[in-house]
C-alpha cells in the first residue's frame, strides 16, 4: 500500500502544533509558573492554622480552576457545534481538546485535594459537597471521552460527544443541589469543615493570584496544541480519502 | 409530524414494548429474582440487623439502579436484535415519540420492580410504613422513576448498537443518576422514619427529584433523535 | 517544613502530569505535522 | 394496494460521484447510478463491494459525502425524511419484533403510520400471511414466512422503493421462488425493486437489469 505523502520539509516538520504565539504563551506560562514554585514553596509564609500544608492549595486551586474553565469551555463549544448554523468540527474538536484537558486536571485536582485533605483533617476524603461533585464530574468527563471514542463518522462522534457535554453540564447544579442538600441535613458529618479555613494575607493571596493567571496560561497554551493536534489527526485520515479511493477504484477494475 | 400523530407513535411503542414484556416475562422471571439476590446478599454483607433497618432505603435504591441498568439494555435490544431500530428510522418515525414510548414503558417496569423491592425489605429489612410518609414515598418514588428512566433510556440509545455498550451505558449514567440515588434514599429514610428522621425532612427531595426528572426527560426527548439516527 | 513530603509531593505530581500531558501533545502534533502539507495546517 | 408514486416524471434513484464513508473507508467510491421507475434491480458483486452501501444510501440510513443523490425525486443530502418515508428496507435482518406475533408486528407498522385495519389484511393476504399463520409469534416462523413478513410491512408502508439485502439469503429454494414471485407482483404493482443477491442465474429470470459493482463504483449494467 502506497500512500501519496506531500513533500515534507525540515522546516513544516518542526513547526508542529506550534505557532510565534503559543510560544510566546509558552514562555510566559513557563516563567509564571517558575513564579509559582518560588511563592508557594519560599516565599509565601505558613499559614497559622494549617502550617506548610496550606502551600498545596496553591497548585490545588489553580488546578481544579483550569478543569471547571475546561468544562465551560467543553460545554460552549458542544453547544456552537451543536447549535450552529455550520454544525462546526472544529468546534467539536476544541470541545474534545478541552475535556481532555480539563480531565487530566480534575485527576491532579482530586489527588492533590487528598493530599492536602489527609494533612489538614486526617482522612483522605469527605463527603462534602464540594467533593463529591468533583469526583461525579470527573467520572462522567471520562464518559464522555469515552463516547468521542466510540465508532461511527466524525459527524456522529461530534453530534454524540456534543449532547453528552451538556448533559454533563446540566448535571453539575444537579449534583451539586443535592449533595449540599444532603450534607446540611446530617450535621454531624461535617465536624470539619472543609471550606478554605484559611485567613489570607497578602503575600498567600498573591501566590495564589499567581497560580491561577500561571494554569490560565497554561490551559490557552494546551487547548491551541491540542486543538491543533486534534484537527490533525482528522485531516489525516481525511487526506488519505484521495488515495483511499483511487486505490478502491482500483479494486473495482481488477475484478471487472 | 402533529402533535396528535407523535402521541399516536409514543403509545403504540408503549404498548409494543409492555406487550413484548408480557410475552417474554424477562422482568419477572429475571430482574426481579436478580434484584431480590441482591437485597438477599447485602444482608449477608451488612450483618446486623440495625444497619439494615438503617441502611435499607439506600440498598433498595442501589438494587434499584443496577436493576434498570438490565432492563433499559433489555428494552434496546429488543429494537436492534433483528433490526427494527433502523426499519424505525427508514420509515421515518419521530424519535422523540419514541423516546417517549420507551421512556414510559422503562417507568412502568421501574415501578413494578420498586414494589416488589419494597415489600422485600418490609420483609426482610424491617421497615415500616407509616402513615404520613406513604404520600412522600409515593410521590418522590415516582418522581426518581421518571429521572432515573429518562437518564437510562438517552444513554441507552446513544450506546445501542455500539461495540462495549453493556459497559458505557453504566459509565454514562451513573455519575448522572447520582443525585436520583441520594434523593430517593433520602426521602425514602424521611417516609421510613429511619434513624429517628421525620416525614417533612423528605419534602425537599422531592424537588430535586421532581427538578431532574423534568430537566432529563425533556432533555432526552430532544436529544434522543439527533443521538440514535446521526 | 512540616509535612513536606505530602506538600512535595503534590507539587511534583501537578508539575510532572502537566509536562508529561505537554510533552506528549507536542510529540504526537510533530509526528502528524510531518504528513500533511501546510494547507491542512489553519493556524500557519 | 398501490405503492406511492412520487413526483413519477423523476427517476426512482439518481446517484451522481457518490462516495460514503464507512468510518474513514469508502464504501462507494464515486458510484454513478440511476434507476428508473418500475424496475427490477440486481446488484451483484464480490463480497465488499458496496452493495448493502448503496442499499443504505437509497434508504436514507448512510449519507453521501460527496456527490449528488436524488430518491424518488427527493434529496438524500437535504430532504432525508421524505427520501425515508418513500422507501422501505428489508436488510439482513429483517426489522421485526421476536415476541410478537405476525399481524402484531404488522398492526405496530400499521399504527405507526395510520393505516387501516382493511390495508392490513389485504397485505397479509398479499403474502399469504392470513389465517393461522398470522398469530404465531414471529420467532416460530421459519426464514421464508420472517421474510415475508418483512414484506408485507413494506405494502402496509406502501413503499414505492424496495431495499433489499440479500432476500434469497438463508431461504430454501421454494421460498426463493416465492419472494420472486412477491417481487413481481410488487413491481406490477407500481414499486420500484433494487436486491442485493449472489445468485446470477435468478438475477437473469427475475430483475429486468443486472448492476454489477465492484471497489465501490459499477463495473457492469446490463438490461
Amino acid at each position: 500500500m502506497t500512500i501519496d505523502t506531500p513533500p515534507i520539509t525540515a522546516a513544516t516538520q518542526r513547526r508542529g502544533t506550534s505557532t510565534p504565539a503559543t510560544r510566546v504563551i509558552g514562555i510566559l506560562t513557563i516563567s509564571m509558573t517558575i513564579w509559582l514554585g518560588v511563592f508557594g514553596l519560599v516565599l509565601s509564609p505558613a499559614d497559622r492554622d494549617q502550617g506548610d500544608a496550606v502551600r498545596i492549595m496553591y497548585v490545588h486551586v489553580p488546578s481544579v480552576w483550569l478543569a471547571y474553565l475546561a468544562f465551560i469551555v467543553t460545554a460552549l463549544a458542544s453547544g456552537v457545534h451543536l447549535f450552529g448554523r455550520r454544525h462546526s468540527l472544529q468546534a467539536d474538536r476544541v470541545a474534545g481538546a478541552s475535556a481532555e484537558i480539563g480531565v487530566v486536571f480534575m485527576a491532579v485536582t482530586l489527588v492533590t485535594g487528598m493530599l492536602w485533605g489527609r494533612i489538614t483533617w486526617g482522612v483522605y476524603w469527605q463527603w462534602d459537597a464540594r467533593l463529591t461533585t468533583t469526583a461525579l464530574l470527573f467520572i462522567s468527563y471520562v464518559g464522555y471521552l469515552a463516547v468521542r471514542g466510540l465508532e461511527g463518522t466524525r459527524e456522529q462522534r461530534a453530534r454524540r460527544s456534543a449532547i453528552v457535554g451538556l448533559f454533563a453540564v446540566l448535571e453539575v447544579p444537579l449534583v451539586h443541589w443535592s449533595v449540599k442538600l444532603w450534607r446540611s441535613l446530617h450535621q454531624e458529618a461535617t465536624v470539619l469543615g472543609t471550606d478554605l479555613d484559611v485567613s489570607l494575607d497578602g503575600l498567600m493571596l498573591f501566590s495564589l493570584f499567581v497560580g491561577v493567571v500561571a494554569f490560565t496560561l497554561l490551559f490557552v497554551w494546551l487547548l491551541l496544541h491540542r486543538s491543533r493536534m486534534l484537527t490533525m489527526l482528522d485531516l489525516s485520515a481525511e487526506s488519505g480519502l484521495e488515495s483511499a479511493l483511487a486505490q478502491r477504484r482500483a479494486e473495482g477494475g481488477a475484478s471487472a | 409530524m402533529s402533535s396528535s400523530g407523535r402521541i399516536q407513535v409514543a403509545r403504540v411503542v408503549l404498548s409494543k414494548d409492555l406487550r413484548i414484556e408480557r410475552r417474554s416475562k424477562v422482568l419477572t422471571s429475571q430482574i426481579i429474582p436478580f434484584a431480590v439476590v441482591t437485597l438477599v446478599l447485602f444482608a449477608f454483607a451488612l450483618d446486623g440487623d440495625a444497619i439494615l433497618q438503617r441502611t435499607a432505603p439506600g440498598l433498595v435504591w442501589i438494587a434499584m439502579l443496577f436493576s434498570s441498568m438490565i432492563i433499559v439494555q433489555r428494552n434496546f435490544a429488543v429494537e436492534t436484535s433483528d433490526g427494527a431500530l433502523d426499519a424505525l428510522r427508514v420509515a421515518g418515525a419521530d424519535m422523540s415519540a419514541v423516546f417517549w414510548g420507551k421512556w414510559l414503558a422503562l417507568v412502568i417496569q421501574l415501578l413494578v420492580l420498586e414494589v416488589v423491592l419494597l415489600i422485600g425489605a418490609f420483609v426482610m429489612y424491617g421497615i415500616e410504613f407509616r402513615g404520613p410518609g406513604v404520600v412522600l414515598l409515593v410521590t418522590s418514588s415516582i418522581s426518581a422513576t421518571c429521572g432515573l428512566s429518562a437518564v437510562s433510556t438517552i444513554y441507552a440509545g446513544l450506546a445501542s448498537g455500539v461495540r462495549g455498550r453493556e459497559s458505557l451505558l453504566p459509565l454514562l449514567v451513573m455519575p448522572v443518576a447520582s443525585p436520583v440515588l441520594i434523593g430517593a434514599t433520602r426521602a425514602a429514610e424521611a417516609a421510613f422514619g429511619t434513624g429517628g428522621t421525620v416525614v417533612s425532612e423528605g419534602w425537599p427531595w422531592l424537588g430535586v427529584l421532581s427538578v431532574f426528572a423534568v430537566v432529563f426527560s425533556f432533555g432526552g426527548s430532544l436529544a434522543f433523535g439527533p443521538l440514535i439516527d446521526d | 517544613m512540616t509535612n513536606a513530603g505530602f506538600i512535595l509531593g503534590s507539587y511534583a505530581l501537578t508539575f510532572g502530569s502537566i509536562v508529561i500531558f505537554a510533552w506528549r501533545t507536542v510529540k504526537v502534533g510533530k509526528r502528524l505535522s510531518a504528513d500533511l502539507s501546510d494547507e491542512d495546517k489553519p493556524w500557519l | 394496494m398501490e405503492p406511492h408514486v412520487h413526483a413519477s416524471g423523476s427517476p426512482a434513484v439518481e446517484l451522481r460521484n457518490a462516495v460514503a464513508l464507512i468510518s474513514d473507508f469508502p464504501a462507494l467510491a464515486g458510484l454513478d447510478l440511476t434507476v428508473e421507475r418500475g424496475e427490477i434491480v440486481m446488484l451483484t458483486g464480490p463480497n465488499g463491494a458496496g452493495k448493502t452501501t448503496l442499499l443504505r444510501v437509497c434508504a436514507g440510513l448512510t449519507p453521501i459525502a460527496r456527490g449528488y443523490g436524488r430518491v424518488m425525486g427527493a434529496d438524500v443530502s437535504i430532504e432525508r425524511d421524505e427520501v425515508r418515508r418513500r422507501v422501505g428496507m428489508v436488510a439482513h435482518s429483517n426489522g421485526l419484533y421476536d415476541e410478537l406475533t405476525v399481524q402484531e408486528n404488522l398492526e405496530f407498522w400499521g399504527a405507526l403510520i395510520g393505516a387501516g385495519d382493511d390495508e392490513l389484511h389485504q397485505a397479509m393476504s398479499i403474502m399469504g400471511l392470513d389465517g393461522r399463520l398470522a398469530s404465531v409469534p414471529v420467532r416460530g416462523l421459519s426464514a421464508g414466512q420472517r421474510r415475508r413478513t418483512a414484506f408485507a410491512i413494506l405494502v402496509v408502508r406502501r413503499a414505492g422503493l424496495w431495499l433489499l439485502d440479500e432476500p434469497h439469503a438463508g431461504l430454501d429454494s421454494s421460498a426463493r421462488d416465492e419472494v420472486d414471485g412477491i417481487l413481481r407482483k410488487a413491481s406490477a404493482a407500481g414499486a420500484t425493486v433494487m436486491l442485493s443477491s449472489h445468485e446470477l442465474d435468478r438475477a437473469q429470470q427475475l430483475a429486468t437489469r443486472e448492476v454489477r459493482l465492484a471497489g465501490g463504483v459499477v463495473v457492469g449494467d446490463e438490461r
